[in-house]
């Protein structure tokens, strides 16, 4: 190892290496290119999430290359640029260096706020457009930098859209639901909702009896399925990751719990079909307020195709990353020009309303789309149904859960 | 808040008895070889996606597949033991920390590749049984695992106290130079050691999920515990691993439940650093350092 | 610092040609990472005054690295404090950090894998109380506002911060080196090498224990600091984590613990080879790091006393000058 | 110079060491001899300080050290050796001997000096660059005892610093001890090999089973029954008188 590691340096000193280690995954090249970034946590405890999101960008470029590229660029084909950010901040803004060494116009990212705060800052640097995927934390769109475009809703949004639906529902079954239980993990997303939701969820005239958060990885929900169950809730209103919603949803059931519904927000299982084939009893009318696609458009139903085709799961990160890519590409085809600082004006300019999202026409302020908004899942037998609201909706929601 | 008190003490017990299964064979590498095997969490996602993939391909139970796995996992540890850590250490401490570090990014990494970080969970009929013990409901899986910690723990010593191996593996845990001296070979004990240790984790695996899920990052979840319950019990003490286990689970389910979930864990580890200074032998350990 | 052999000389010779050659390459790929691996060197540094010279293994530098960086950031953020002030406590306050521990887990005489063993306790301790508490921003961590300037320690320009990392660097290690050619260095071996020994030979082993530990607790409360600065934000895991605890012993290790370049040497050995394996296989994460460890476990058979022990047997200098004219 | 006064000590139920009293007066060699597990090398770690005593005394100097940490007493001008000699390996010769030395001068400069002056006056002056790891087993011997004059301490206790050495090596350092004490040290040593007893010690005291049985100059004690039995078991004198009689 040692004299591997002498003959680096004296390469490095060359520089040679530096050019060749700079060249990161390239996983399409074709006569006239655009490169797009994708920087997302493909190993490391958020690699579940992370190779979703990549795979998602991939469908959305193929699909966009398949269909001629981007046409004011003469037909450009987008080549992604894939870097690991292993989930690990520093990691995540050494990439943006090596995204920024390979020439990428924009790139989209990076799953967990952590990595999308260091990403971006380190973006800013280079007037390189970073368009979120996931970014929920809202300390992300308040720094002031230039670059950051978070396309789908933080916290705040996704938190108070699902108290308004969660009144609507309650409004509609004739309140029934009259105290609620929180169950979140105690990372940035969950301690946010928790607060939101204390604080709004009594002016719907619901009681919040108990909050309880946990860490990630939690090992056993056996405590928290008997407090809820103590607390006699109506409702419980989860927010966690895909490991700890499994275990959870088992406790829940093994605990005997009696709940008139389940309203996950930013649910890690709610809206993953993996989870609803392997806990079929557990998982039925489990709502779930996320990021989920407008599953009537052609895009989303090519994208299902695709997907399935591939053998993947599809995820809402798979759906968010591919509908990312989609405004680059449509900021592409606007500025015409691979430079960064044009791809900038294009983003902030963006009007873009055919992602396969069901938001309205894309309006970045301060960075944040004001024209996002998440949307109501409810698992029915096999399927994940949207549900709410109305204009996109796949089935008509059940609500309370009705009684066997 | 009271009425839970009863309830998570049993779900704590219930937990806590796969911290013991986990920390059992950790106990008895730690005790003899003198070495952290921090691969100990990878060793148990390897067994664990080994026995979900026995169900999903050939349908077999978990609890039927601990003939299969047990045998493989002592192999596998044999192996990795004689062919890999003691002849790339060179027999220093420092050296078997690397090595087995190594040895969890290359098993955690593979596994990341070959069968990505989905996350798995083998469908049972029986996954939501509960068994009704003084009013509280506790998972038949958890109720089995209990059991098998309680009877794995004394046969192991059993075995250790009774049989050839073992008193091999005690007379080199205690003497190594004594031991090769009157014959004993020190490699091939330690080998045994750790393939033991190995299927002990592999039995864990087995126990473990039915109630649980596997993901290449899975091991992480336990193995800080495992070391906990290790060192809590003494070191080399499979007793003391079994008291450990079922006391940490004890604790941080009481802590959870009156600290809240987040903050509970941390009785797991106040609890460590106070068995550390005030009785570092552990509470079952015969010689404190 | 008295270098043994032509080995050892060159060794120290290609890195700081390494070092220096960023500047030149003008690459923002490679100063970024050799920043990252900078950070790095300075817990190695840390680690190596209580693990590379007294021999006390810790598997939980992270509880110092972290402490600096919370103290730092809660002071700034939460107290609107300077940033200079801020890291200076950052400093202060790891090196406090250190003295806890160490008074604790040396009074009760704790030793080896003990020792290793509660460090990474306290680290845990540590990052579960950041991850529940408000004023460490609970599991949101805390991120400081964007505001680059001298004032506020924020550098934009990344060849400004290389260059204060390479001086504080440089700045850690001459003190590695006063401290090794010192009374309380050689009492370190010392203890390192007997205990007994040294305490027969009148040595407070206690005091100099816990003195190493506030020294190892001020280095890596300043690397924590550092991070912080850099990336301007942090939380729970990624300053309180184990892979902080891990990168801090593995280069000393791999470079060679209780000398003065080994730290250094075995963290810009290691970020290279990290970044060496992306390169080989870039289309498949995760094998990276399975050739990186592949490669780790050759290194450790070959290099039992690390790079610079192996590069001290090439070309031994016969005739050695006297020590005491160092 | 030092004074112990009934010393006690029990471990467990084991009573190691039982009221013994010795004095060491300024200038002498005392000898403290006794069979294996006689309870000598526990009466050493009491008086330096590195166990305490269940009961009893020390006084060093006319001033109460019991139970004072070891580097206190060491501080003081009182040392002690080990049986199984182990140089900080990790250093050469003369940084060995400087860590001794740093007790009283704490720059490197002094102590080095210092170092090398205590190496050449026990002969090791040509081995001061070696790594300590090199030496052999009586270099190590010659460095336990030239890192514990570098501490600059008035009275020496040598726990076997004869043991595992040849006829030859033991020669030279019993001329090296006694070359030490004309420079005015003080030594109390734990010995086995009675040849080096006689040539050097004064006194000696003999430990049985943690009980002193006997004391006085070494000629008349290997003549002492109750010593011969320690040593040779029940019925030995009678036996050794019989054969000398025969």
């Amino acid at each position: 190892m040692n004299f591997r590691i002498d003959r680096r340096d004296l390469l490095k000193a060359s520089g040679a290496l530096a050019v060749t280690l700079a060249t990161p995954s390239i996983l399409r090249a074709q006569g006239a290119t655009v490169k797009v970034g994708v920087l997302e946590p493909l190993t490391g405890n958020l690699a579940y999430n992370g190779t979703q999101s990549a795979a998602g960008a991939k469908f959305a470029a193929d699909k966009i290359n398949a269909a001629g590229g981007i046409k004011s660029m003469n037909g450009a084909q987008i080549e992604l640029v894939v870097v690991d950010a292993q989930s690990r901040p520093e990691v995540a803004a050494s990439s943006v260096d090596t995204l920024a060494q390979a020439g990428v116009v924009a790139f989209t990212g990076a799953t967990a706020s952590a990595l999308g705060l260091a990403s971006s800052q380190a973006a800013a640097k280079y007037d390189l457009a970073q368009v979120f995927s996931i970014g929920t934390a809202e300390n992300i769109v308040q720094r002031g930098l230039p670059n950051v475009f978070r396309f789908t809703p933080g916290v705040n949004k996704c938190t108070s859209v699902a108290l308004e639906n969660l009144k609507l529902l309650n409004e509609g079954a004739g309140n029934v639901v009259k105290t609620a239980a929180i169950v979140h993990e105690d990372g940035p997303f969950g301690s946010n909702m928790a607060k939101i939701m204390a604080a709004e969820l009594p002016k719907q005239g619901i009681e919040v009896v108990e909050t309880i958060s946990h860490p990630t990885p939690h090992r056993d929900f056996s405590n928290i399925a008997l407090r809820v169950k103590a607390s006699k809730a109506d409702i419980l209103i989860p927010s966690n990751y895909i490991n700890e919603y499994t275990l959870m949803a088992r406790s829940l059931r093994q605990q005997r719990v009696e709940l008139k519904a389940i309203y996950s927000i930013l649910g890690g299982a709610a809206s993953n079909i993996k989870f609803v084939r392997e806990n079929q009893e557990v998982a039925q009318y489990v709502m779930d307020c996320n990021h989920w696609y407008d599953p009537n458009k052609e895009d989303s139903k090519a994208l299902a195709a695709a997907a399935s085709a591939a053998g993947l799961d599809l995820t809402y990160d798979v759906m968010v990353s591919y509908a990312t890519v989609q405004v680059i590409a449509d900021s592409l085809e606007r500025s015409g020009s691979d430079d960064r600082k044009k791809m900038l004006e294009a983003l902030a300019a963006s009007t873009f309303d055919q992602s396969i999202m069901p938001y309205g026409p894309t309006k970045f302020v301060n960075g944040d789309n004001v024209n996002s908004r998440p949307v109501n899942t409810q698992i029915r037998g096999e399927k994940i149904e949207l549900v709410f609201p109305k204009e996109f909706a796949s089935a008509e929601p059940v609500f309370p859960i009705p009684a066997k | 808040m009271s009425s839970l008190i009863l309830p998570a003490v049993l779900s704590g017990l219930m937990m806590g008895a796969v911290y013991a299964l986990i920390a059992l064979g950790l106990t008895l590498i730690y005790g003899v070889l003198h070495i952290i095997n921090f691969a100990h969490g990878s060793l148990l996602m390897l067994a664990l996606f080994a026995v979900y993939f026995l169900n999903f391909y050939l349908g077999i139970d978990p609890y039927l597949a601990i003939p299969i796995v047990l045998p493989v996992f002592f192999a596998l540890g044999y192996a990795l033991q004689r062919g890999l850590i003691s002849p790339m250490s060179s027999g220093s401490e420092q050296n078997v920390l690397l090595i087995t570090l190594a040895l969890s990014m290359i098993i955690d990494n593979l596994a990341l590749y070959f069968w990505t970080s989905n996350t798995r969970s083998v469908d049972i009929p029986y996954a939501y049984d509960t068994v009704e013990i003084l009013g509280a409901f506790l998972p038949l899986g958890r109720v089995i695992a209990f059991g098998a910690a309680l009877a794995a723990a004394p046969l192991l010593w059993l075995f250790m106290a009774h049989t050839r191996t073992g008193s091999a593996i005690r007379a080199v845990a205690i003497e190594k130079r004594g031991a090769e001296l009157v014959g004993i070979d020190v490699n091939h004990t330690y080998a045994v050691c750790f393939g033991i240790g190995t299927a002990c984790v592999a039995l864990a695996a087995c126990l473990l999920l039915p109630t649980f899920y596997v993901t290449p990052q899975v091991g992480y979840t336990f193995v800080l515990v495992a070391f906990t319950t290790v060192v809590l019990g003494g070191m080399g003490s499979l007793l003391g691993a079994l008291i450990a286990g079922l006391l940490l689970g004890v604790i941080e389910s009481l802590c959870g439940l009156f600290l809240g979930e987040s903050l509970g864990q941390i009785g797991i580890f106040v609890a460590f650093i106070l068995i550390l200074l005030f009785k570092p032998s552990g509470l079952l350990g015969k010689v404190g350092r | 610092m008295k270098l043994q052999s032509a080995g050892q000389i060159a060794l120290v010779v290609a890195a700081c040609a390494y070092l220096l050659s960023v500047y030149l390459m003008s690459s923002p790929v490679w100063i970024g990472f050799t920043i990252n691996a900078l950070i790095v060197a300075i817990i190695a540094l840390s680690w190596n005054i209580t693990g590379g010279f007294g021999g006390m293994s810790s598997f939980g530098h992270a509880a110092l690295y972290g402490t600096g960086a919370y103290a730092s950031a809660i002071l700034q953020v939460q107290f609107g404090v300077n940033a200079w002030i801020a890291f200076g406590f950052g400093i202060i306050a790891g090196a406090a950090m250190g003295g806890f521990i160490g008074a604790l887990a040396f009074r009760y005489g704790l030793k080896g894998s003990y020792f290793a063993l509660v460090t990474l306790a306290f680290a845990e301790v540590l990052r579960i109380c950041a991850s529940s508490f408000a004023i460490t921003g609970g599991g949101s961590g805390l991120q400081l506002r964007l505001d680059p300037g001298v004032g506020t320690l924020q550098f934009p320009d990344r060849t400004v911060f290389y260059t204060i990392l390479l001086v504080v660097v440089a700045l850690v290690m001459l003190l590695t080196l006063l401290i090794k050619k010192s009374r309380f260095g050689a009492y370190l071996v010392a203890i390192r090498e007997n205990e007994d020994a040294a305490r027969a030979l009148g040595i407070d082993t206690y005091k100099i224990k816990v003195q190493a530990m506030v020294i190892s607790g001020a280095f890596g409360g300043l690397a924590g600091a550092l991070y912080l600065q850099l990336f301007l934000f942090i939380d729970s895991t990624v300053v309180y984590g184990s892979a902080v605890s891990i990168e801090a012993l593995i280069g000393p290790i791999i470079g060679g613990a209780g000398t003065v370049w080994g730290p250094l040497i075995g963290t810009l050995g290691l970020h290279l080879l990290s970044e060496g394996a992306k390169h080989l296989l870039p289309n498949a994460p995760g094998l990276n790091f399975v050739l990186y460890a592949i490669v780790l476990i050759c290194a450790v058979r070959l290099l039992p006393r690390g790079l610079m022990g192996l590069a001290a047997l090439f070309g031994t200098f016969n005739s050695r000058k006297d020590d005491d004219h160092a | 110079m030092l004074e112990v006064r009934n010393l006690s000590k029990s471990f467990g139920g084991l009573q190691a060491v039982s009221d013994v009293s010795l004095d060491v007066p300024e200038g002498s060699i005392v000898g403290l001899l006794g069979p294996n597990g006689a309870g000598k090398t526990t009466c050493f770690t009491m008086i330096a300080g590195f166990t305490k005593p269940n009961a009893g005394s020390v006084t060093f100097e006319g001033k109460d050290i019991t139970g004072l940490p070891p580097h206190q007493i060491c501080a003081r001008g009182m040392i002690r050796t080990f049986q199984i000699v182990q140089p900080f390996a990790g250093l050469t010769v003369q940084e060995n001997i400087a860590v001794g030395a740093y007790l009283h001068h704490h720059e490197r400069q002094e102590a080095m000096a210092l170092a090398r002056d205590v190496g050449k006056r026990l002969g090791m002056g040509n081995m001061l660059d070696r790594p300590a790891s090199s030496l052999t087993i009586a270099g190590r011997k010659r460095l336990e005892l030239a890192r514990a004059l570098a501490t600059g301490a008035k009275l020496l206790l040598l726990d076997e610093v004869m043991a595992g050495l040849i006829p030859s090596e033991i020669n030279e350092i019993v001329g090296i001890i006694r070359q030490i004490r004309e420079e005015g040290h003080t030594f109390l040593m734990i010995e086995h090999v009675m040849q080096a007893v006689m040539s050097l010690a004064e006194t000696a005291y003999v430990l049985n089973q943690g009980k002193l049985i006997a004391h006085g100059p070494p000629r008349d004690l290997v003549k002492d029954a109750s010593v011969v039995e320690a040593y040779l078991g029940h019925g030995a004198a009678a036996r050794l008188q019989d054969e000398h009689h025969a």
